[in-house]
């Protein structure tokens, strides 16, 4: 039956979701040259505008539909066939419910695209993300979150870990490893052309992220409150770590503060649900110290997967399910982790969080050699040079 | 002595820069512009139409120095700022009469 | 009798679109010079308030109160007399529909500004803005919204496509031709000073039109999601329009996709509660095509009009008054169009929107010839070639 | 017992609030010069980040918890204990109600980092902000909403005009006054290098404020809505209000116009559940002159508390508590003013007001004094010259 | 060898462009710049007071050509910056003493 | 007639405007720049280490003048600008061979 408060709150939500991604727009688009500038906020709206589309065509379909040998939804609510402004047996419309994760499907793209960053070509990147949001993000989410076998199994993800961050997160290392690295990577300086840009950019992200783990209790009540909480904590907490950890580098840089944020943010998402304030804390200072060694070995590798998908998603997103498995309170959400003795959720948590990876991981390499074969993920020499927002937007950031 | 304009690619700068540092040569003016030589720009080629590039970004670097080493800071810029393609820039040697240090007062036909 | 979830929905939407009017003077600021910035941004905040307060003493009252002959409410309202903390026989304060219409009345002005861009005197606006508030858009807002002639008629205008689009967007039009192109306008090159701003803009504009599509449900509920849902499909598809039909013309300008995106906003807004997610993918993709064309023929036709209210919200509105009558179905909001055989809502949609049409450009061509004479709606030739933030505002943008 | 509506609706306030903290920065960091604008977007963050820790740590405890001689609370909630997902014999959680309160605690010391643009040492900040929450803010939000002595007195406060913006207001004076100026202060310009970014950060509290205000009641109903109206109104009265105080001196300046907006947010605040919407026209309206004279004031004293926290959250705050006083109508909020005959409100405002005066100024000149002489509160001067962002974050905002 | 600055106004630039690659003459460097001239910038009157709009953008044209065609090019350029108004800008021609090519590394005393 | 490069701090430009009006010289083309002098920028200490702060933002002002008046404008600008300390700047007078007005096409060698 509906309720209207809870019904409010997931709505609000998933407007908070949906900014989100123009926030991830604004904050990778700070740390790029100011030639690519545009590309990459328009990257985002590209990832709004077409999964927008095709997730009511299929994808909340192939997510959320009935299950397929635990794979895969089929396509009976293809085109949002059946799917109304009943509420069915929640209290909340399933319209709201598809547009809140519409709104994940969204993002997850979104995140990606930090490793095409200054390079990609506008045309491969519909078609790759068009291929890549269907064929990785709707079957990993079915196995989380509709009803597949990582769900049979007991794996938990409140509001996204693996399916949005591990995924995207992963992901982003195919893509780098097929695209390449920009020209003149570790010669030039490509340092960010606009860091408040960013810091904005990280201000939206911190926001939206209320909706994100708060909407994902899917009622306004008490789960809500408490996956609000942890997750401003965790974004705190994170940022406290990142600074620790890097502090004998000299000064604090702000963007080192705000990835430690966005890394809180990211470890506390599948935990939300099932850990109290107290966890938050400890999930996120290492969230923080975590991904910034992430950081250090990815530059060290010598990635240029350089707005760090990997390395705060990616990875923030492996500890923060495995974090799950420790963690977890009965208290909270009714589920019990390491700490409390419960080895099988741990071991469901690593279990989910290595399948997330490896399938993230080949599927995406498969598919982004595909496009690259085909009609070219990466730009030419010259349209690099000039940067994307010439090139393939035929404009300019500032004049 | 002589004011030397280097123009060259802003990605050339941090090599240039070291380069000149390497000679003992760090007093500089540095200046954003827009360019584009002979060649006027780039043109790029989009589904069969040609696209021009009119002007790119360039890094002007002005440098008052002694006569005297004035042909070692140019080769050392060339050396450094070169890509071998078009667009590497150019280096324009200007004759200076007068340079002053504000901090001092001091003036001089020789300096800097 | 107060439903505390309704309540919550109306007061967030409120925020939203409150938020929406900045959103609007980001937009256009991103568009013009750099020696117009500041003036584009406060046009917009001048239009907050001046129009808050105008409403809350007159302007509810006048669309609101008991109707004068179809035409205006009177001064039952007068300084919000009588409008309460209490509900009526609606399940949400007074106060709070008053506050939701309030943010609807400033945008619509807001919006307006488009025409007088990089030109207006900063006092010839603000009278001109008064007038036009009081004189064109509460009369309006009362045909449709508050028991006036077009409402009798059964015109449906679930969120103001009518009201606000189509209201300002014409009013734009007859602006324009008072006010007069920008000096060296066609000769010089007037190109967007700063796209990421305008991006900005976009996605502060698609987030709070969440509100003010979902928010008009009036409730938390799954017409509000309907609504919601709706909204978001149409302004990806009007993103996909615009870039289709835009194609052919080399790289893909992210304005393009954005103005798509409004466009698609804007189109769906008289319709989100009448029509379903499937018929939003075709209003929304026919209205980033006919912008688009609209735009074409605004530059050739040499109008000044150059932020295109009028091509996307004037042009867009109409199609959205239409499409709302071809594409309404009883399944969702209850009323049919077209394609279910009811001529009558299709004939009532297309008297709504060209009596809007016709009422908001001759009284605004009025109203700004009235200004024109009198205080005078333009800057001097040097004022203007200084730019209005040193001009109007003796301020410097950026140092 | 839960009510999902008030959770949706104080849950969204509180995501709305935070928001404000980042906005506050923006707000800030547009009005220093170029290499400064990182330290001052960074304060805030720092700001968010420590007292979020804090604040769950201890700060709520010594605000909330059972009260000890009126002064501070114990440390029963110390961690977060025994504040749970449950609502008491409220209708929201226990730790929506704490997360709501912690946004406050928050953006308290973000206001407070004027006083310190441009100057600051990054890590005398660091340990002044945890000292100035914990003794300064944690015990005054006991005294007015903890149950302290002015909660005794009767002195009222709705949504924190003496705790929020007196408090903050009047301790940047005292920070202002250890610090000192910057060099240079009155020789050369120091003029905002970014409006642009100044007036973003103004929509952000515009749009927050909402949720500062109308969450303040806790509830989805009514007393909110009424609170959202009287913020929207004295928000555009205070715009008015500034920009008529200063006309005579030529344009009209954008920066004026929002500063006066800021002024009347700020004066409705303790007032916004007690009086209704033509108080608040007159409340905001007083608090633009007010706060506009108020800032001419500390240009002729010559304080280098250049982004005017005093002027307009102190001196503001301080109007707003006493129009509180004045105008507090029984028919919004129970509560009796001035003008109604009720002396003993308006003595019981002012003595709050005095009080919170008092105690902010006189324990942060010395915790200020404290910490300038142990770590120092101020940089080098080369360091200043070279600007903050270099030299405390090893960053420069803009490439 | 010459080097012409031109400093014009922003909105010619695209005029003074075509006119002078009508010319043949492409190479040239940008520059973004404030300037005044006799007049002191611009005077506005609000209310009964004025007020001095100090500087005002302009655009640095700068172009080192050979001897033999700097009057060409400075007379393209006066031709499609002036509007006749104050503001209209200036010309001034340098001595150039030597140009180098960056990718070739070519020095020579009358290019370019 | 002479060109004027004076590269000041940028704090000092109000400073030096007022004193150059003062003489009467009031035309002038302003940059925004880059520099460093032969200090090689700003070190700072942190902890023990200490940081190069490379480049520090200087303003550029450009004034043709005739012969006669250059040694006061000089002096004009060396007086206002300086603070004694590192960092101050420098001036550096280039000849100039000839000035067209734009607005009238007015040319001189003796102008401005
Ligand atoms: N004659 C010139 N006058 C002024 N600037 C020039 C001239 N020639 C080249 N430049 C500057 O040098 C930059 C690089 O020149 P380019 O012609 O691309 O070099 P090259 O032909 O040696 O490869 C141009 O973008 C322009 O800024
Ligand atoms: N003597 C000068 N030295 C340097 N720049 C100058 C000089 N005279 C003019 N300028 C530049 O030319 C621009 C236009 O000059 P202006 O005096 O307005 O032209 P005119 O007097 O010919 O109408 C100025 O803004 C300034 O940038
Ligand atoms: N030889 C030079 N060539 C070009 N620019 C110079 C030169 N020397 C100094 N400058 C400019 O002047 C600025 C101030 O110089 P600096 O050496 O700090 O002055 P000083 O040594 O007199 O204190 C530098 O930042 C640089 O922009």
């Amino acid at each position: 039956m509906l309720d209207s408060g809870d019904t409010a709150w997931v709505l609000a939500s998933t407007a908070l979701v949906v900014l989100m991604t123009p926030g991830v727009g604004l904050f990778y688009a700070g740390m790029v040259r100011g030639k690519n500038v545009v590309s990459m906020i328009a990257l985002s709206f590209v990832a709004l505008v077409l999964v927008s589309v095709q997730w009511v065509l299929v994808g909340y379909s192939l997510a959320f539909s009935s299950d397929i040998a635990g794979f895969v939804g089929n396509l009976g609510f293809f085109g949002l066939n059946g799917v109304g402004m009943g509420c069915g047996d929640s209290t909340i419309p399933e319209l709201a419910f598809m547009a809140f994760q519409l709104a994940f499907a969204v993002i997850t793209l979104a995140i990606l695209t930090s490793a095409m960053a200054e390079r990609v070509k506008i045309s491969g990147f519909i078609v790759f993300g068009l291929l890549w949001t269907t064929l990785v993000y709707d079957p990993l989410a079915h196995w989380v979150w509709g009803g597949g076998w990582l769900a049979q199994l007991g794996a938990l993800d409140f509001a996204g870990g693996t399916v949005v961050h591990i995924c995207s997160g992963f992901s982003a290392l195919a893509v780098v490893l097929v695209i390449g690295k920009r020209r003149g990577f570790g010669e030039q300086q490509m340092g960010p052309h606009n860091i408040p840009m960013t810091l904005l950019g990280v201000a939206l992200l911190w926001f939206g992220w209320f909706g994100f783990n708060g909407g994902s209790a899917l009622a306004a009540n008490g789960l809500a409150a408490n996956a609000f909480v942890v997750t401003n904590t965790s974004a705190a907490a994170g940022a406290i770590g990142w600074m620790a950890a890097s502090w004998n580098h000299g000064q604090q840089s702000s963007l080192g503060m705000v990835s430690g944020a966005v890394a809180g943010l990211v470890a506390i998402t599948p935990a939300a649900g099932f850990v109290g304030p107290m966890s938050a804390l400890v999930i996120g200072a290492v969230a923080g110290v975590i991904c910034y060694k992430a950081m250090l070995f990815r530059i060290k590798k010598d990635f240029d997967e350089s707005l760090d998908a990997w390395a705060i998603h990616g990875v923030g997103g492996l500890w923060g399910a495995i974090a799950t498995g420790i963690f977890a309170t009965a208290a909270v959400g009714g589920y019990t982790g390491l700490i409390y003795g419960n080895v099988g959720q741990f071991i469901a948590q690593i279990i989910g969080a290595v399948a997330a990876i490896a399938y993230a991981f080949v599927i995406t390499l498969i598919l982004a050699k595909l496009v690259d074969a085909t009609i070219g993920l990466r730009v030419t020499e010259e349209e690099e040079y000039v940067g994307l927002d010439i090139s393939q937007h035929g404009e300019e950031a500032y004049a | 002595m002589k004011k030397i304009e280097a123009i060259i690619r802003p990605e050339m700068l941090d090599r240039v820069k070291k380069v000149l540092e390497e000679k003992g040569c760090v007093a500089m003016t540095i200046t954003e512009a827009m360019g584009r030589g002979e060649q006027k720009g780039i043109t790029l080629q989009f589904r069969g139409r040609s696209v021009d590039i009119d002007t790119l970004p360039k890094i002007k670097i002005e440098m008052v120095v002694m006569d005297e080493i004035a042909d070692a800071v140019i080769n050392a810029i060339t050396g450094a700022a070169r890509t071998g393609k078009f667009g590497d820039g150019k280096i324009f040697v200007l004759p200076v009469e007068e340079a002053i240090r504000v901090r001092t007062g001091e003036r001089s036909r020789d300096y800097p």
